[in-house]
Parts: C-alpha cells; structure tokens; sequence
C-alpha cells in the first residue's frame, strides 16, 4: 500500500464481512424453513427471510466492489483519493441505509419486486450514494495516471449506477415491468458488473504474479470485450416467457451460449499469468481466491448457466430449483470470490501486517468452496427431477416439492459447511495471527 | 508509441463494438415494447389490475412464489393460476376460491408450507384475482408446458 | 498485401461462382443445385479468407481455425439438408 | 504488425487491431450458431419453410452477393494504396466500397418493405423469424461497417484502415454464407 488514503477502503471491507455473515445467516434460515415448513412461520415468513437473504448480498457485494476500488484506484492512479472524508461519509450513509432497510423489511415495510423491495427513500439514497462514490472515484481518476485497469473500473461502476436508475420504474403493465427490472438484474450481473471482475482480477495478477502490465491489459480487453458482446443481447434469455415476441428465443440461445466465452478466457488468462509470472508472491491465500474465482465463475456462470440457457431447455426448466442451482454457483465463483481475493490480498496491506492466518484463510476456501458446490449439485438434482415431475409429467408443485425434501435437506447441511467455512474466511481476515506465525509465513522465502 | 496506440484502438473497438449490441438490444426491446403495447388493446391494464398489482407487491408475494416463472421458487407458479382455478371456463367458482383460499391461511398444518396470513381488504383481494386473471392472458409462448406450473 | 491482380482475380472468380450457383438454382431443385449452392458459398469464403484478409500469409493455426468454421458449416447445412429428404 | 512490444499473441498475427479480431470471431460464432438453427429447424419444418422460402427473390440476393464482393474488392484495393502510402487513393477506393454497401442496404429495405407489404412479419412464423433476424443482424453490420469506414476516411492510418476492412470483409464472409442458406437452398 502506497497511498494513505487507501486505508479507507477498510470501512467498506468491514462492513462488507459483517453483511456477508447476515447473508449467509438468513440463508441457513430460509434453508431451514424450506426442510421444517413450521419454523418461525409467524415471526419471520420465508418472503421476509429471502428478501433480507438476497438483499444482504447485493449490498456487501457492492459494499466490496466500493471498498476495492477505494483501495486499488489510489495504487493505479498514482495519486491520493480525491476525499477520504466523503468516502467515509459514503460509507455510514450506505451502512445505515442498508441497516434501515433490513430492520424495516422485519417489520414488512417493504416494496414488492424481487430485489428491488427497498422502499423508494432507500433506493434514492442508494443513487445519492452512488453519485457520491462516483464523484470521488472519477475526480481521483482525472487527477491521476489512467490505466485500463481503471478506465473500464470506472466504466462498470458508472454502469451499475445508471442502470440501478432502472429500479425506480415501476409501470402497471407485468410485462414491460418485468423487460425493465432485467434492465438492472441482467445488465449488472452479466454486464457491468463483470467489468468489476475483470478489472479487480487485472489488478490483482499484476501484483501477484509480476507479469507485465501491458500483457494483463491486452488479456482484459479481450475479457471484456466477449462479455459485452455476448452478455448485453444475452439479456434475449430472460425475454423468452414474459409476454415478449418469440424471436428472443433465438436471440437469447444464440448470445447466452456464447456467454461461457469470457469466463473460459477468464480462467486462461488467470493460469497463463501465475504460470508465466513465476513469482511467488508472500500472499498464496489471495493467489488461491484469484485462481479459484475464475474457475468458479467459469463453472457457476459459465457452465451452469449453459445448462439451462437453451429455449427448449429453459421451457422445462425455467423458474425450477436449476434455477437456484446456478444462481448460487455463479453468484459465490464470480462476486463473493472476487471479494474475498481483493480483502485477502488488501487487508494485510492495510492493517500493515505480513499475510497472515492464510492456512486458516485457506482452510475457509475450501470449505466454503465445497459447501457451495455440494449445494449447488443438491439443487441441480432437485431441479432435474422437479423439471420432470412438475413439467413433464403435470404434477402439482407442492406434491412435487415433498419429492425433494432430501436434497432440501442435503442443501441444508452444505448451508451449515458454507457458514463455518465463512466464519473461518472471516476470523482469519479480521484477527491478527499470532506473532509466531507471522515471522513463519514472513520467512518463506520467494521461490 | 505504436503499442500505446494499438491498446487505445482497442479500447475504442470495445466502446464501439459494445456500443453497437447495445443500440441492436434497444432497437429490439422498443419492438417489443411495441408488441406489448398492441397487446394491452384486447388485454387492456384496467386500474383493479393495476391495483392488483399493487396489492401484489404490498405483500412481497414474489419472495415465495413466481409468476411466470420469476420468484423465488418456494411456492406455487401464479401466472396461470387463474387457469388452474378454472377461471376460463367459470370465472365466479375461481374467484372464490382464489380468495377464500387466501383467507384462509396460514394452514396451521403441521409439516406444510405455512403461507402467511396477510390483511387483505375484500376490495383488494379482487383487484390481485384480477391481476391474475390478465397475467393468465398474456402470450407467454406456451410456458408453462403444464397447467401445474 | 495481396497484388491488384491477385484481388482483381478473386473478384472475378466469386463473381462467377455467384452467377453460378443462381443459375443453378434456378434452372433445378436437385441435390446438385445444393451442393453447387453450397460449395459456391463456402469456396467464396475462402476466397474472401485467403485473398481479400490475405490469410495465406496467416500462420496454419489459423488457417486450421477458418477451415473447421467452414467446413463445420458447410456440413452443418448440407447434413441438416439430407435429413430432410431423407424425412421427406 | 507485430514486433516483440506489441505482442497479442495469436492475435496478433491477423490484419488490423486484435480487438476487432474479438469481435469478428464472436460475430463468426453468432452466425455460424443462426445458421445451424436455421439448417435445424427446417428439417423440423419442411413445409412452412418450403411454402415461406418461395417467396424470397434470389435474384435480388445475387445482386446484393455481387454488391457487397465488388465493394470488398474496393476496400482490399484501399488497403493496398494505404499500404503504399497513397492516402487520397485510399480514401477514394474506402469511398467506392462504402457506396456499393449503401446499395447493398438500398436493396435490402426494398426487399423488406416488399415482404412487409405481402404480410411477412418477424412474428409471422419461425421462417420468417429467422430470416428478419438473420438479414437484418446482418444488416447493422453492414450500418456499423459504414460508421467504420466515415471514421478511417477522417483518420487514415495504416493500423485503422486494416482493421476497418478486416471487419467489412467479415461482413462479406457471412453474407455469402447466408445467401446459399438462406436464399438459394430450397
């Protein structure tokens, strides 16, 4: 760490982790109600559940992609942040707002599209809040060295920000309804919100593997360039069964296929730089998010999404647990690992420790990875076998539902590897290793 | 020199490429947004449909069920439900049991799925039947391939 | 880059090759106006491939690239045509 | 095109910018998956697309083949003067190819507008769909080629010029794959 300033990313980080626990702790809830129906049904109804569940994510996610450009923008800009004290401002407006919104959706004060439910104040303090992110971020940008890495940062920042716009229209007609909210939901996870990936990724092979900036930048102009090429017209897969002509059919499979491209080249591009680098960087543990985060991008969004991206097939399967299957899958490889690999190879830096605690941190990846993949194979074969019930052979959806209650249940416990593996990732981010360990890890010498 | 310039063509080809999708995927969805707007003639949004909606969102319903598809998988597809209540062939007999259905609920059954019980005003509860009764008309292509949902 | 002539002479012979696989488009439907059809169209690519983007200065990788495309296509279509009248 | 700095690796081993290699690839993935879907899906439906295809002029498609293969040969003969160093030749010769893809456009919204005012919409069935898809995805890139070309006559350089006609090749390359599917086999 260079800059002084940087050191405020620590906020977002922070706040972030202490996010990222809530949603997985209401994810063990919402779990836990789908296996025993009668469990808080009063208090807590699975609608509430899930909206604090899916909610709590998008915000930490967001709350990282903030706390990561704090820290990186500085590093590649060459230059101090624009203002430290409004990022800290932004960050307390966005803590409380968040905050808000979850008290206020325990006491069903809410809106009623599928995470879109804040109510209108929060969304418009959320586009507060964005503007103010968006202002310190590019003032710091234009004082400083432009680089790709944060030119196209900066590109799918501004990107989540207008197309958040998109939130606050709300027309009375279900179909155009449903054409704009994918204006937000497609647009940002599998537009704009690669960009983030792409570029936080870029970053981060620059200084753990040393290989040349020049050919990190080539690598994600190609990266990015295939998503957005695919990725925007891809939108075509969501517009097959809400009211839309049929010609999305066609759009839809044709440009969602191609989507795998970029997260492929994602997981070239990541193997190519550690094996051409050579360096051993101190930091294995944000070595290992990186590598780890492109593969499971390329499976969860790639491979998963495929699966079911095909008109014919998403006819049967749409709307089952295949669904849940590569939400889950797609949503941890791509933006919870990118997350975590920017806080595992920044908070260090910050707290101006060596690496630490990375056997600990390592030990999270793996559990956390393999909870989330036994999950995701639970849901897929819920989903197989829910698509044939339900689809083909006409059965009710609640008769269907007590079919899968074993890989309900299977969901569940790998939901309960998840949570430890988190709390494991969390400690070893957050407590300082021992004084030993440290001058261990410190020790080892760069191969 | 040339390098940077070659990496700055690149940079411009990406804007201008991604620019191109984009002006393609707005031209598309104005057709479509068209095609909707056709629709709404003969499946016209009275204002109890848009009330229904309404009522609809109140409640956060799209956090257990989906309609056409989209939700959160928990409870049943609601999009044709006016279909699989019969409504096509005696509207009445649907729009009874579809609310007393809702109020009905939470069934207290142990081991089922506990919906829960929501303040719904007699006046509301038609506006939501309405607004499934003119999602059950929209042209979803076919989907879903069962009346099960 | 390719000479004039060498353009000049790739122009004519797609030209040729179009005016060709109209003809025999029009003059019968058999499997012979298909193929002529289709081998025109893909020879015409790589025409447009080798002279007009010079891809015979292009190292073999991909070269190899553009002719499984096109040879994947030309299969493609014409298999997809023969199960018709196969079908039929 | 390709000393040690500027290293793209393979990409760096085709005409023009490698980004434009990106996209002329995806854009050969696109078609080449439109045209095993069209392939597929009249054998699914022998009669409609037999009933349908009728009704297309192969005429028409042949003049636009011919349209868009002289206008490629125009803008290859561009990128030989740029490359001997004859930037107002090139100009005149990328002026000449953007014309002849003008009427490449000409001809086609004839061509719609007539089938439009015989009926056939992109909704009419699953031929039509396609066709209208097809032709016309085909035809931005054809608009986007245009755009190209304005912006290579204002700024000439060697590097901007290939890449320019590396991508109106391409569109070349597609069309005269789509005519013998689309238009000629029946």
């Amino acid at each position: 760490m260079k800059y002084d300033s940087q050191k405020v990313a620590l906020y977002y980080f922070a706040g972030a982790l202490v996010l990222f626990v809530a949603q997985i702790l209401f994810g063990l809830v919402i779990g836990t109600i789908v296996v025993l129906p009668n469990t808080l049904s009063e208090l807590l109804p699975f609608n509430i559940a899930r909206m604090i569940h899916t909610n709590a994510l998008i915000v930490w996610l967001l709350m990282g992609f903030f706390g990561a450009s704090y820290y990186l923008i500085p590093e590649e800009a060459e230059t101090e942040l624009y203002s430290t004290r409004l990022a800290i401002v932004q960050f307390w407006l966005f803590l409380i707002g968040a905050a808000a919104a979850v008290v206020g959706y325990l006491f069903h004060i809410h809106e009623g599209r599928e995470f879109l439910e804040q109510p209108l104040w929060i969304k418009l303090a959320i586009v507060v809040v964005a503007l103010m992110f968006l202002f310190n971020i590019t003032m710091t940008v234009l004082k400083g060295r432009k680089t790709a890495i944060t030119n196209i940062l900066l590109l799918g920042l501004w990107g989540i920000a207008v197309f958040f716009l998109f939130s606050l229209y709300n027309p009375a007609n279900l179909i155009m309804d449903k054409i704009f909210w994918w204006w937000v939901v497609h647009l940002w996870v599998e537009g704009v919100w690669e960009l983030v990936m792409a570029s936080i990724l870029a970053f981060l092979m620059i200084k753990l593997t040393g290989v040349d900036r020049e050919v990190v930048e080539k690598w994600l102009y190609v990266i990015i360039g295939l998503a957005l090429f695919s990725g925007i017209l891809g939108t075509g897969h969501h517009y097959y069964w809400i009211g839309t002509p049929g010609y999305w059919q066609w759009i839809g499979s044709v440009f969602s296929t191609l989507e795998v491209a970029p997260f492929f080249a994602m997981v070239v591009f990541t193997f190519m730089m550690v094996w051409k680098g050579g360096r051993a960087h101190p930091n294995k543990a944000a070595l290992l998010w990186s590598l780890g985060c492109s593969v499971f991008a390329f499976f969860g969004a790639g491979v998963w999404g495929f699966l079911h991206t095909l008109a014919p097939v998403n006819y049967i399967t749409h709307g089952t647990q295949i669904t849940a299957a590569h939400g889950h899958l797609a949503f941890y490889g791509a933006y919870v690992m990118i997350n975590i690999a920017i806080m595992t190879y920044a908070m260090p830096n910050i707290l101006k420790r060596e690496p630490y605690n990375q056997l600990l941190n390592m030990w999270g990846f793996w559990i956390t990875s393999s909870g989330v993949t036994f999950m995701t194979f639970a849901l897929t074969f819920a989903g197989v076998v829910q698509s044939h019930l339900q689809r083909v052979l006409g059965m009710g959806f609640m008769e269907v539902q007590e079919q899968l209650s074993l890989f309900y249940w299977m969901r569940l416990g790998a939901g309960l590897a998840t949570f430890i593996g988190v709390v494991l990732i969390v400690w070893s981010l957050v407590v300082p290793g021992k004084a030993k360990q440290v001058g261990r890890v410190a020790a080892q010498p760069a191969e | 020199m040339s390098e940077i310039l070659t990496k700055a063509a690149a940079r411009n080809i990406f804007y201008g490429g991604t620019a191109f999708f984009f002006i393609v995927f707005v031209g598309l969805v104005a057709h479509s947004v068209s095609t909707v707007n056709d629709m709404e003639k003969s499946n016209p949004v009275t204002p109890s449909v848009a009330a229904g909606k309404l009522v609809w969102e109140k409640h956060a319903c799209i956090d257990c069920h989906t309609i056409m598809g989209e939700g959160a998988y928990f409870a049943p597809e609601l999009g044709n439900v006016w279909v699989r209540y019969n409504g096509r062939e005696d509207a009445a007999a649907a729009r009874d049991g579809l609310k007393n259905w809702i109020k009905s609920q939470p069934s207290g059954v142990e081991g089922r799925r506990q919906m829960p019980h929501f303040e719904i005003s007699e006046q509301e509860l038609d506006d939501l039947v309405d607004f499934f009764k003119w999602t059950s008309e929209v042209n979803t292509q076919n989907w879903p391939p069962k009346v099960s949902g | 880059m390719p000479s004039a002539f060498t353009l000049l002479r790739a122009w004519g012979l797609m030209m040729a090759l179009t005016g060709l696989s109209l003809w025999a488009a029009i003059s019968d439907q058999s499997i012979a106006s298909t193929l002529a059809a289709m081998g025109a169209g893909v020879l015409k690519a790589v025409l447009i491939l080798w002279a007009y983007l010079n891809l015979r200065r292009s190292p073999s990788g991909w070269k190899a690239v553009f002719g499984v495309f096109l040879i994947a296509i030309a299969l493609i279509v014409l298999g997809a045509f023969w199960v018709g009248k196969i079908v039929k | 095109m390709s000393d040690d700095t500027e290293n793209w690796g393979a990409l760096s081993e085709l005409p023009g910018n490698p980004l434009m290699w990106v996209l002329i690839l995806s854009e050969l993935m696109v078609f080449g998956a439109f045209f095993a879907a069209f392939s597929v899906s009249r054998v699914l439906h022998p009669a409609m697309f037999l009933a349908d295809q009728v009704r297309l002029d192969r005429l028409v498609g042949g003049v636009n083949t011919m349209l868009l293969l002289t206008s490629g040969l125009a803008a290859a003969l561009a990128v030989n003067a740029r490359g001997m160093g004859d930037i107002r030749r090139c100009r005149l010769w990328l002026g000449g190819a953007a014309l002849l893809g003008l009427g490449f456009l000409g001809v086609k919204l004839a061509e719609y507008s007539d089938k439009a005012a015989q009926g056939f919409g992109i909704e009419t069935d699953t031929f039509w769909t396609l066709f209208y898809l097809m032709t016309g995805f085909h035809a931005a890139h054809v608009v986007l080629g245009l755009v190209i070309m304005a912006i290579v006559v204002w700024k000439p350089s060697l590097e901007n010029v290939e890449t320019c006609v590396s991508f109106w090749h391409m569109v070349d390359l597609i069309w005269v794959l789509l005519y013998p599917i689309v238009y000629l086999i029946r």
